[in-house]
Formats: C-alpha cells, structure tokens, sequence
C-alpha cells in the first residue's frame, strides 16, 4: 500500500514522457522498495484501518478551515484596530502521545487561530491562540473526533 | 554593452550585505544564521548563470549542510568565550580594510581585463560528449573528462573522515558521534522526521538516476539522503554508529574503491587509467556515480555527526 | 555589462569582505565563516568565467562548473574538520581565539586528558 | 467565452487571490505585535495562498500526474510549514505558561 504510493511519487518525479526504458522502471521500482523499507521501520504502521467515509469528511473540514483562517487572519490584519486578544490555552487531548498526537499537532496548526506550543506535565497540548474569545476548545474536539474517526479507532486505542 | 537585468543587480546587492551581515554582526550565532541565507541566494545566482547543477549543489551543500553544521557548533561554544567581545583596535582594522579592498580591487580588474573572445572548453566538450552516452555535460566533465579530480576527491572526503575522528579523546575511542545529540526532540520534529525521509530517498535515487542527462548527480543526491539521515539523528529517532562499526567503514570507502577498481580495469582494458572501454560508458558512469553516493551520503552524515565521544557523556554533561 | 561581469566582480568583492573577517574576527569559528565567504567568492569568479565561455548550445562552459562541484564538497570537508577542530578547542581551552598568550583563566578551566 | 478563456480567467483570478493572501501574511507579520502571533498570520494565510496558486495553476496542466504533483507541492509545503510553526512556537513558549501580555488589541 504505502510502496504503491512512494511508486507514484516517484512517476511525479520522472514525469514519464512515453519513452522510457525499462531500466528507468526498474530503478524507479527499487527506489520505491527503499522508501518503503524506510517509512516501515521509521514509522510502524497500527492496527488501524482508513475509515474512507471520516477521512472524506476529515479532508472537506480540513480544506474548509483552510479557507476559514486564512481569512480570519486576513480579517484581522487588514482591520485598522487589530482585533486579537492573544492567549494560550491547555486543550486535554485525548489521542495518546505518539506519531498521531504530532499528526494532530501539524494538522490543528494550520486551523484557525490555534498553534500548538507543545504539551504540558498533565498530558494536555498547549495552544497559543490569536483569540480566546472563540470557541477553541469545541472547534478542536471537533477536529479530533474526525481524525479519530478516520483512523478507525477510539480515541484510547492504539 | 547591455546593463545587467534588475533582477541580478537585486541579487549581487542582497548576496554583498548577507555577507557584510555574515561578518559584521556581533554574535557568532547569529553570523552562522546570516551563512544559510546567504547561501540560499547564492544558488540563484548560480541559477542566472546557467549552472542549475552548481545551484543544487550550493543550496544543499553550500548552504544546508554547511549551515547546520556551523549553527550546531556555535550553539556548543562557551558563552563566556572571550573571541566572542575582543575586537583588534582600529589601526588593524583599517590596515585590513586596505588590504582587503586592494585584493579585491586586483581581483575586480582582472574579471573586467578577461580575454575577449573567452576561451571555452566548452566546444571540447560538446564533440566528445557522445562518447561517454551521458547528456549532461557537467557528470560527463566530472566522471569522464576529468575524473581523476572527483577520484581524488573522494578520497579526500575519507581523509576528512579519518582526520574528524583522530581528534577525539581517547576515552571516547569506540564510542558514538556526538555532535548530533542532544535532549529529546519535540514532538514535531520526530514526526517530520518520520514522515520526510521516505520522500528524501526518492528524491536523492531520483536526482542521481537522471544526473545523467539533466542537471542533478552523486552530490546533490547524497547531500539530500545524508540529509534525511540527519534528520532522523538530530530527532533520536536512531543512534548514529559507532566509529569502529565494520558495515559502516566499508560503506564509506565502498565508493572510492568502486572507482578505482573501474578505473584500473580500464587502465587494462581500454589501455589508460580512467579510460572506459567503447560502449560501456554510461554504464560504468552510473555505476560508480551509485557507488559514490552512498559512500558520499555515508561520509556527509558522519562527518556531521562530529567525532566520537564517551557513551556516557550524553549523561554527565548537563 | 553582462551578468558573467556584474556577479565576477561581486565575486572579488565577496573575496575582499571574507578576507576582511578572517584577518578582524579573534573567534576561530568567526575565521572559518569568513573564509567560506572567501571560497564561495573564488568559486563565483569560476562561474563569471564559466558563463563567458557558454559555447556550443551549452549554457556555461561545464569544466569550471564541474571544478565548482568538487571545490564544493572539498571546502564541506575542510569545514568539518576545522568545525571539530574548534569545538575540541573550546573543550580543551574553553575559548576559541587564536591568541598565542596563554590566557589568565586558563588554569581554572579542568583540562581533559587526551 | 471558450474553455481556454474561461480557465484563463479562472487562473489569473485564483492565482492573484492567492497572492493577496500572501501580502496578508506579510502584512501580519509587520502588524502583529510579538512572534508567536506573527507565526499564526504566516501559517495560516501562507496555507490559503499556496492553496489558492496551486489551484489557479491546474487547469493550466493537462497530464493528472501534472495535478497530482501540484498538489502533491502544496501538502509538502503545509507539512513543513506546520513543523517549523510548531518548532518557532515551541522555542518561544515563555517558560512559565503566562501569556506575553501586550499588544492584544479588544475585539
């Protein structure tokens, strides 16, 4: 599965034109098999399967908050009064410490207003938000939930 | 004459102040900041010169891994040292500056006093680059036309080696490098860290494989994959060798002995050192260029990580 | 003025400023910055007179270029080594200027058998 | 209009979209008063920018390989954006947990 995947962004890479040897396919093949053996013993996978249908709906939320900070951020900037009250936050996540509480991380950091700072002695992840005066702590719930679902398991569960 | 385009004015403007920021700021930190940058816009300029294989090599080598490695060392330096707050007094610096501004001044007539019309290796190269079967004509000058240079030159990449470790305590003999330890990374570091590297490989095969005909090569390849390896290092996601590590030693002279083996078969059978026999060529390039880059990212790596150190400095040092 | 020109003579000014800063800066590794200015400022040089000599459907004459790679990974090298030169100095001395007069504090500073 | 007009304009329309939210980003990034909120104007509206070019330029691409590589350039960005943000903020995370207390504007 993951092989497949590294195989296609190796074809991004060489961008077959239609005239290619048998030997660009074949290294392209080995590179592949390297990126795999790699990305396993880097990162080992769980016993977790894709649930497509959360993960859809993970992506939409995704884009859709994309959209939603970036203007926000737009909004207060370009305002003559610059409306922000900065703050932090401790938001108890539930998703045990690991490469998916990272995932969380990266993906919570390009949503609107919050940016991880790093995590706290009770286990909680601490955010610096642009403005306390938003529904964080729901918002992130939210986006936890969905990749929680996506990855086809409680939130305990590894 | 034409005037130079806006865009390499801006460029030679912004490449002379990071560099009179690289040697006027006060801290050294910083300083090594200012190299990175500087060699960033360096590699465009390579770019508007027309030496795209020079420009990957300066942006991942030049700038990269040459800042990292500048950066980790400021960072290990004393704070109290004292080369951080003397300055010579302003006799020496003025002398400096004339000299200086002579040297460049002699340099500067000379570019402007170059031979017109340029001579060129250029037309050389062109006519008997079909020989070789590569298409880009920098691998074809570097493991071809010139390839006694890149031989030497792995070589001396084992000599660094070899030189790093000698400088190592005795106590430390045997042990691990320890340049690139240091506490528990955080957490998104260790995810890039898991995720990135995958991607570097394919990226490194894929600069390497078509070096052959289009700008990229051993270098720039081995440049990206050491720095993948770094990266996992730097994360603690896996402990760099141990220097008296048998694999690891032979992966990195496995290059050079390549070379030299392919080499002195040609010295037999097509009757020079260097030469390779009709119609082997290109493969006998890429074999040694695959070669090359494993050793080289080994080397690269290493010679990052720094020398040895005691297995239990990590825990007394604090 | 061709570009070959314009970023020569930015190379010889860059060979200028990193002489500059080896011969005014005391810290050794402050010396080793300044001379990578002075080696990115001779390659700089090669790459005026590669892009002079473009011939022959090529964009710049390969040679130089190529020499520019090798003065590349072989300045990388250099570098390290004088990297972990300082640092084993600044373990050893606790300071990194080159300064023959042994310096008062020195005795303090424990000094590691090697 | 024909198709080709028509994603020209989309283009054209998509890509100078993207590049205000870039100039946005920049704007945050001399207005906001420290780094920690200087990071969230460069993160978040550097995401949509890119987003937006990228999306701009794939009609301009015909292969799908060409799409999935656009693409492909935006999830990287995001990925090593989102790293480094959180690397910045950890770094500068005052060491107490107290908010840095100025500068924040009544909404």
């Amino acid at each position: 599965m993951r092989g497949a995947g590294f195989f296609g962004f190796w074809l991004l890479l060489a961008r077959p034109a239609g005239g290619e040897s048998w030997a660009d396919l074949a290294v392209g093949l080995l590179a592949a098999a390297l990126a795999t053996w790699t990305s396993l013993r880097l990162l080992a996978p769980g016993a977790t399967r894709v649930r497509w249908g959360a993960l859809l709906r993970l992506i939409a939320r995704f884009l859709w908050q994309s959209i939603v900070a970036g203007l926000d951020v737009a909004r207060r900037v370009l305002d003559p009064r610059l409306p922000i009250r900065p703050g932090f936050l401790a938001y108890p996540v539930r998703i045990p410490d690991g490469p998916r509480r990272a995932a969380f991380g990266a993906l919570t950091s390009l949503m609107p207003g919050t940016l991880p700072v790093g995590g706290d002695p009770d286990g909680a992840l601490v955010y610096h938000c642009l403005d306390l005066d938003q529904p964080i702590a729901s918002s992130l719930a939210r986006d936890e939930d969905l990749l929680v679902a996506a990855q086809g398991g409680a939130a305990t569960g590894d | 004459m034409s005037l130079p385009a806006p865009v390499d004015l801006g460029l030679a403007a912004l490449v002379l102040g990071l560099a009179g920021w690289v040697i006027t700021t006060s801290a050294t930190y910083r300083a090594a900041e200012g190299f990175v940058a500087y060699g960033l816009v360096l590699a465009l300029v390579w770019v508007r010169l027309g030496s795209v294989d020079v420009a990957l090599t300066e942006a991942a080598l030049g700038s990269g891994l040459t800042g990292l490695l500048l950066l980790r060392a400021a960072a290990r330096l004393p704070a109290d040292d004292p080369a951080e707050t003397t300055r010579p007094g302003p006799g020496v610096r003025v002398v400096a500056a004339v000299l200086c501004t002579a040297v460049a001044g002699a340099l500067a007539a000379v570019v402007l006093l170059l031979p017109e019309p340029a001579p060129s290796l250029a037309p050389a190269v062109a006519a008997n680059l079909s020989a070789t079967g590569v298409g880009n004509p920098v691998t074809g000058v570097l493991l071809a036309f010139r390839a006694v240079d890149t031989l030497g030159e792995s070589i001396v990449l084992v000599l660094a080696l070899v030189g790093l470790w000698s400088l190592a305590p005795d106590d430390a003999w045997g042990g691990r490098p320890g340049f690139l330890r240091g506490p528990a990374a955080a957490s998104p570091l260790r995810f890039l860290a898991q995720v990135l590297p995958p991607f570097g490989i394919l990226v490194g095969i894929h600069l390497l494989w078509i070096g052959a005909d289009h700008p990229g090569g051993k270098f720039q390849g081995a440049t990206v994959l050491a720095a993948m390896w770094v990266l996992v290092l730097v994360a603690g996601l896996r402990q760099p060798p141990r220097v008296t590590s048998r694999p690891m030693r032979g992966l990195a002279v496995f290059g050079s002995l390549v070379f030299v083996g392919i080499g002195t078969a040609g010295a037999w059978l097509a009757g020079a050192f260097l030469a390779y026999p009709e119609g082997l060529a290109k493969p006998l390039i890429l074999s040694i260029e695959t070669a090359l880059m494993l050793s080289v990212a080994v080397i690269l790596g290493l010679l990052l990580a720094g020398p040895p150190e005691p297995d239990d400095a990590a825990g007394v040092r604090s | 003025m061709s570009d070959a020109t314009l970023f020569g003579l930015c190379g010889a000014a860059l060979v200028g400023l990193g002489l500059y800063g080896l011969i005014c800066h005391p810290g050794a590794l402050r010396k080793l910055l300044a001379f990578n200015l002075v080696g990115s400022g001779v390659f700089l040089l090669f790459g005026a007179v590669a892009r002079r000599g473009a011939a022959s459907g090529f964009g710049g004459d390969p040679v130089p270029q190529a020499l520019v790679i090798t003065g590349l990974v072989v300045a990388f090298a250099a570098t390290a080594l004088a990297v972990a030169l300082v640092v084993r100095l600044a373990q050893a001395a606790g300071r990194t200027d080159l300064d023959p007069e042994p310096p008062a504090r020195s005795e303090a500073t424990p000094e590691r058998p090697s | 209009m024909s198709a080709v007009e028509i994603s020209t304009v989309f283009t054209v329309f998509a890509v100078s979209l993207g590049s205000l939210f870039f100039l946005a980003g920049t704007l945050g990034l001399l207005r906001l008063p420290d780094t920690l909120t200087r990071l969230h104007a460069l993160t978040k509206a550097d995401n949509l920018g890119l987003g937006l070019i990228v999306l701009g330029l794939l009609p301009q691409v015909s292969s799908p390989l060409g799409w999935i590589g656009l693409i492909a350039v935006w999830l990287l960005a995001l990925l090593a954006g989102a790293t480094v943000g959180q690397l910045l903020a950890g770094a500068l995370r005052p060491s107490d947990g107290t908010p840095p207390d100025r500068g924040g504007g009544s909404a």
